[in-house]
């Protein structure tokens, strides 16, 4: 349909290391493939899991993760609001998100067409960076979970205050005007940075740094919790938060060795550097504590673990191990540095952090992915395209994201502000949201 | 000696803690309590099972002080808990016999 | 070995879309595939994973959800009848339950032969509905753990009371005369249901109907808990039962998607399916409730998330997305009623509504697959069974398993009742089971 | 690069059942296979969900199922400790300790080389027991996470009372000195214990009875808990310990089925064996506590599920279905009686008795899987070798490799202790290791 | 005034809240406690260590209320936490020198 | 009768309630409770936000006994829960009036 879609027929064999340069799903992947192409039922298995994984990252992940950092009087709103954004996200992206991502015909910044799925059948099927096709439902599937985590990752700065009706009313609108067009100029062929030639392996861009940015945006127009920061808000149970953390590494290689497409040796190498970078960022984040004197914390294991995760996303098949381990050691290092020391400088209230370690972490890994990309740095890239040029494309990418989601994001919460009030009533924060907005409590021992 | 007993609303501490502290008491003792009363709980809906405990969280605080200057910690109490809405809670004021600290062996006052 | 294998061979390469419109496993899976045939690596890959998915179902998901439910004081004891249930169905399901459901002989009822999987080998295969196979143990695999979760479903209604010597008894007694019967009426070749055409994709008759059938009448012999229902018996964790939900909906997928016993555009479709009509399961519970008055709760997403999943099980791979969203939303809202206004007038004690949602949402999922298969419903059906005669179809394999199901329940907990007394003392319920039963504490903080 | 890579040339065709003869990765599967392979997707596809599998094993899995048995003063430590001895052993593994295991040269005790993964490309691949190859980045992946559950094992017996610090660098010696030398040995062709045709299919000896003894020696040079076994340290949360276990014995089919590294029929009996061993165990311990006089409990299930599994991780692939049952059963028993009665008298202080359920367990399944190899016990042997010659091949694998973990795992300690002192203060034990060495709580409720 | 501190079996707190509440008592203060005494607590098995700790979990219940109704209060609460059986518990009565309603500031027995 | 309240460190509990049995006490009432006092808390950091809260746990333990045996109560009480650290603790007497054993309604000392 697109401008993509006639560089994927020019490319041809050559097509390989091509796309190896560019963003995963660079090509029209929701393009039906000639009549003859069968998916491999190894790809469609690999890709189911992967959809899987992603599931398992949101609920219980993130869930848990968020939830676990929240205090106790707010741990069902706080997995609700999680649940409750990720099952309208899939509402919608059957209904016309994918249309606005992924459709048939489009621009620069927006798609359009499949409108409720129209068209798609058992037999279509989406071009992966290869010869190979995997169907089409699961493609779908598979990108559905991106918008549903994406939605529910920017909640973790507005929690413990913001309505649920107001929660759910700005995760409609902002997936509508943030997120779909993101991912379409990032990820669709045609799009605006995908045809810079941008670098984002599995979502660094169009996940992290949108919801990063728009997590920051969106707490400082809600505006702080009662009692923040002078009154203490330890998490009601790190143990969640852990089981969480690692729930959120399990899931997160479907997010990024999924984004191949296929289960093959470039898969594996996402794979492996989500190990890497991963592991480098949890011990990296408790070394930095230890250097600035205080004690290697759980909370900065996981913390670091994330990190490290967020930043080696737009890098997972774009870098060599070693270069992923540099970079989740670095970000994990950036980010503790900003949430420790920076952020309570600032004084604003981003709750868990979604701006502090989505948002930086997505910002380094989204540079640094233009960097450890280079052969002579053990990356996959040919060198066709010069280090620095390419760290340039990496920057415009990241300002594009940011200010479109700032500004996207602070017209969909003035919206949930002018329809639902935006903010729980001072009682109800006292008492906390889950009696306040859903009648239960979390624990009744 | 005095064991002033109070139970007050969780949020409100942090403020009672603040207002002793500022009174020179040194040291109290603090425990979680559900308390029932005027104040209404709230109702919880579990698939259509209502529960209505009537049972709020509260916070008890004792504070074992001289006799002098046990109406000032009432007082400092009452003025720092209270919200004005029901439900902040009551003072109760017992007679304490003897005060030992464990790590001393010091007894009266001079052990709190 | 039965009529579906002849059914099978005369059905040739025009099979696929006549299998379709049947159960899935129709055509006798387990029958070994000629010698040439070998499993593809991606099918066999799916259907490893599809399994491992359906165990973290069992465990920890269902123990949790369930667990999550009960007062503390009885949170060991339903997570070990669940985990022991597990086990004592896999065991029996070795020895002579697939002989029993997947035997190479039978009649309408039942099969026989293969006991102690004799002549199941690395070599043997299974037929898919296409012209792949599937190693055979991973199709004895996957079954064994229908049959496990289904034996642990039916816990449900009869927690923190029933002793834990009759529920191993009454499981083996259950899974005999009860589940692999009905399996094999309903998935096997020559059985009743399977022969009379009613569709049932991934168990909605076989596992839910039954299941909550199954936990309705073992709780209207077993009796109330003390206390019920004056006293309040709130859910002691709705952070685990988030998690149970969470790790339920995850499994789902190898479930309803594994059902295809192949990696192939159906799966994706059953895939798809199961994200959707959960998501408007979820949501349609919370607006349910809103539009009775009460709070959106988080209970009420946990049980929304299992009304859709429970709904689209026969229906994952018999109904087009929208389709199933309908089929989620309305089997919730039914759901939601069912348990919150009418069960409490009836007053029997099903503790955590085995019977509301996976009896109820059973019934609504099996006939409304009849519905949803209609290709002018977006289903994949051909159209050449009229809807009428679905439907009817599918309300008579309702009818048989309803009745099938209370008969050889009441048989199952009137033996464990002889043998066990059923019932803890009066003075192990108000301790709790986890001291009376298992000599334990859940949590010493 | 070694013997056994002749060996598989030799072999040929004859080489399946050849190979299922002898332990897992037998041949040198790290050797990139002729230039014209290419991995099938769907082999990739499984072996990458095993290796996400047995990460869930460790993170949330084995951390909860250790953490729970804590009592809550040190659930974080704990939790912490496993996570950040995981991260390091995947750095120490890309950097030197693929090469000491399955490098390119090498000898009986030790291999070098590709250190740093020189060499190692999204082509290289890595061969399996037939003609196929996987990608050598999923092999490198999958072997990774061997290595840092099993480091995180070992420490079951010493938390509660081990420095952060000195349990990071105890695990980088024990890693080294012990673990690379000892997979070495059993897994890579020429390797000591491979040579001899012990047969170890997914890590009995390595990983279980190497994890179990050094968790002996490390505890017995450590020294007890203060109080213990006067005071009471019960399980604070049971529940999460029931998570885990669910979690580990999901996780577990990738470690036990993933060890095939194909999804071919062998595959699948090893997965069948991982259900069905780990049910009689689970049932058996309970049943043993029963014999004994006790209540049939929720931790005694736990400690079966645990025990079965362990025992049939050497037998996965080399069993059939029931002498998996017997072996699993067997084990169980015999670990039951271990830590409830004979533990008590011998008074160390094995935490969470990682010897007594892995040592033990890990021994009894090495032995049986001599035992049940063989054909006229349902077993997948030829009868090549006599029953008594392979159960003393095997036995001399099991002496070996307790040998040599005694000696590494005393030199590793000792080391650790010079450099950290080893052991926290008083006060930190008795305050917790969570605020003493962390400085949280895992509960602000 | 006298407050009234009863330790009784956790299943009793519903029968004593009714019993209090038909005797006009319109607040009472409710606790977890552990309590030691003849009742023997549950033997708890982990993996062959024994733990019988004698500690079984109780409620207690602190109601406040002027000297007159005291007796009442005893006696009401003893018969509805009352089982027969080992362990239904005690009731204590302690002098209360002055009580205080933290909203008003309202003192004495109007502060109940 | 005398209501011994004292404040200990959780893990001298057994120490304390081995103290008392050989005093022939035969029962007691332990909470759990949050202590304010000379020993500091620990400094809990989450992501750079410092908690000092100065919050310690501790464990309270309530006996009742006759006015004879209170000293010895105390002495003992404190005896076994001495550590000689800051934080050791407290213990309080206050008098009792009246106490009453549920079960068979015997009164005063009786009722222990
Ligand atoms: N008679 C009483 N004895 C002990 N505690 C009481 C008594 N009355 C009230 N309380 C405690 O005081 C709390 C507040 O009382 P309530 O009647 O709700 O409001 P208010 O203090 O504004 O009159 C109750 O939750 C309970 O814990
Ligand atoms: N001397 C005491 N001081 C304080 N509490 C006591 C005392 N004796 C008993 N109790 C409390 O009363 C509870 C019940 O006492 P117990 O001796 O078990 O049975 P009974 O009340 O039937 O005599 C104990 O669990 C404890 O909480
Ligand atoms: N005035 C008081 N009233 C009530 N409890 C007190 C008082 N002073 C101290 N406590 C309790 O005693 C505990 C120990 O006191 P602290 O001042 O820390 O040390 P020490 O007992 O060694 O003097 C405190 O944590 C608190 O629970």
């Amino acid at each position: 349909m697109t401008f993509s879609k006639k560089l994927c027929g020019m490319a041809g064999a050559a097509g390989l290391s091509l796309f190896a340069a560019l963003p995963a799903w660079a090509q029209d992947a929701a393009e039906a493939a000639p009549a003859a192409a069968v998916p491999n039922p190894g790809n469609n298995a690999w890709m189911m899991t992967s959809t899987v994984l992603v599931l398992l990252m949101i609920l219980p992940g993130l869930a848990l993760f968020y939830g676990g950092l929240t205090r106790s009087k707010n741990m069902l709103a706080t997995m609700t609001q999680i649940g409750a954004a990720a099952c309208l996200a899939m509402l919608i992206w059957v209904m016309y998100g994918y249309g606005l991502a992924f459709g048939p015909e489009g621009n620069a910044f927006i798609s359009w067409g499949k409108w409720f799925l129209v068209g798609v059948t058992t037999d279509s099927t989406a071009a992966t960076f290869s010869d190979e096709v995997i169907s089409e439902y699961v493609f779908v599937s598979f990108q559905m979970t991106f918008a549903a985590i994406t939605a529910a990752l920017v909640l973790g700065s507005v929690v413990e205050r913001m309505k649920f009706s107001a929660v759910m009313l700005f995760t409609a609108i902002w997936l509508t005007i943030v997120y779909f067009p993101i991912a379409h100029m990032v990820w669709a062929g045609g799009g605006l940075l995908f045809d810079m030639g941008a670098l984002d392996f599995a979502g660094g861009t169009v996940v992290h740094i949108n919801a990063g940015v728009s997590a920051l945006v969106a707490c400082l127009i809600l505006g702080k919790r009662i009692g923040y920061p002078k009154e203490p808000m330890a998490p009601h149970s790190m143990t969640m938060t852990m089981i969480g953390t690692g729930m959120l590494w399990v899931g997160w290689f479907g997010f990024n060795a999924g984004s191949e497409l296929e289960a093959d040796g470039t898969a594996a190498l996402a794979m492996i550097n989500t190990f890497v970078a991963t592991a480098a960022g949890a011990l990296f984040w408790m070394l930095a504590e230890k250097a600035h004197g205080h004690k290697a914390s759980a909370l900065g294991f996981c913390s670091g673990v994330i990190a490290g995760l967020v930043a080696v996303t737009p890098a997972a098949g774009n870098s060599g191990p070693f270069g992923a381990i540099v970079l989740g050691a670095i970000a994990s290092i950036i980010c503790f540095y900003f949430v420790s020391v920076i952020k309570p400088k600032l004084g604003y209230d981003d709750s868990l952090d979604a701006f502090g370690i989505h948002g930086v972490g997505g910002i380094v890994g989204a540079i640094g992915t233009g960097i450890v990309y280079q052969p002579f740095l053990g990356g996959p890239g040919d060198g066709s395209t010069a280090m620095g040029a390419q760290v340039m494309t990496q920057i415009i990418a990241v300002v594009v994201s940011i200010v479109w989601a700032s500004v996207g994001t602070a017209i969909a919460i003035f919206i949930a502000k002018a329809v639902t009030g935006l903010r729980v009533s001072e009682e109800v924060e006292h008492q906390g949201l889950d009696l306040g907005e859903h009648g239960e409590r979390a624990y009744n021992m | 000696m005095k064991l002033v007993m109070a139970i007050i609303k969780p949020f409100k501490l942090d403020d009672v803690r603040e207002a002793l502290s500022s009174l020179g008491i040194a040291g109290m003792t603090v425990s979680e309590v559900k308390g029932f009363g005027r104040q209404k709980g709230q109702t919880e809906i579990y698939r259509g099972a209502e529960y209505s405990t009537n049972m709020v969280p509260k916070i008890k605080v004792e504070v074992v002080c001289d006799d002098d200057l046990a109406p000032r910690v009432v007082e400092a109490t009452q003025a720092a808990a209270n919200s004005g809405a029901i439900g902040d809670g009551k003072i109760f004021v017992l007679d304490v016999g003897q005060a030992v600290r464990i790590r001393t062996g010091e007894t009266g006052e001079t052990a709190l």
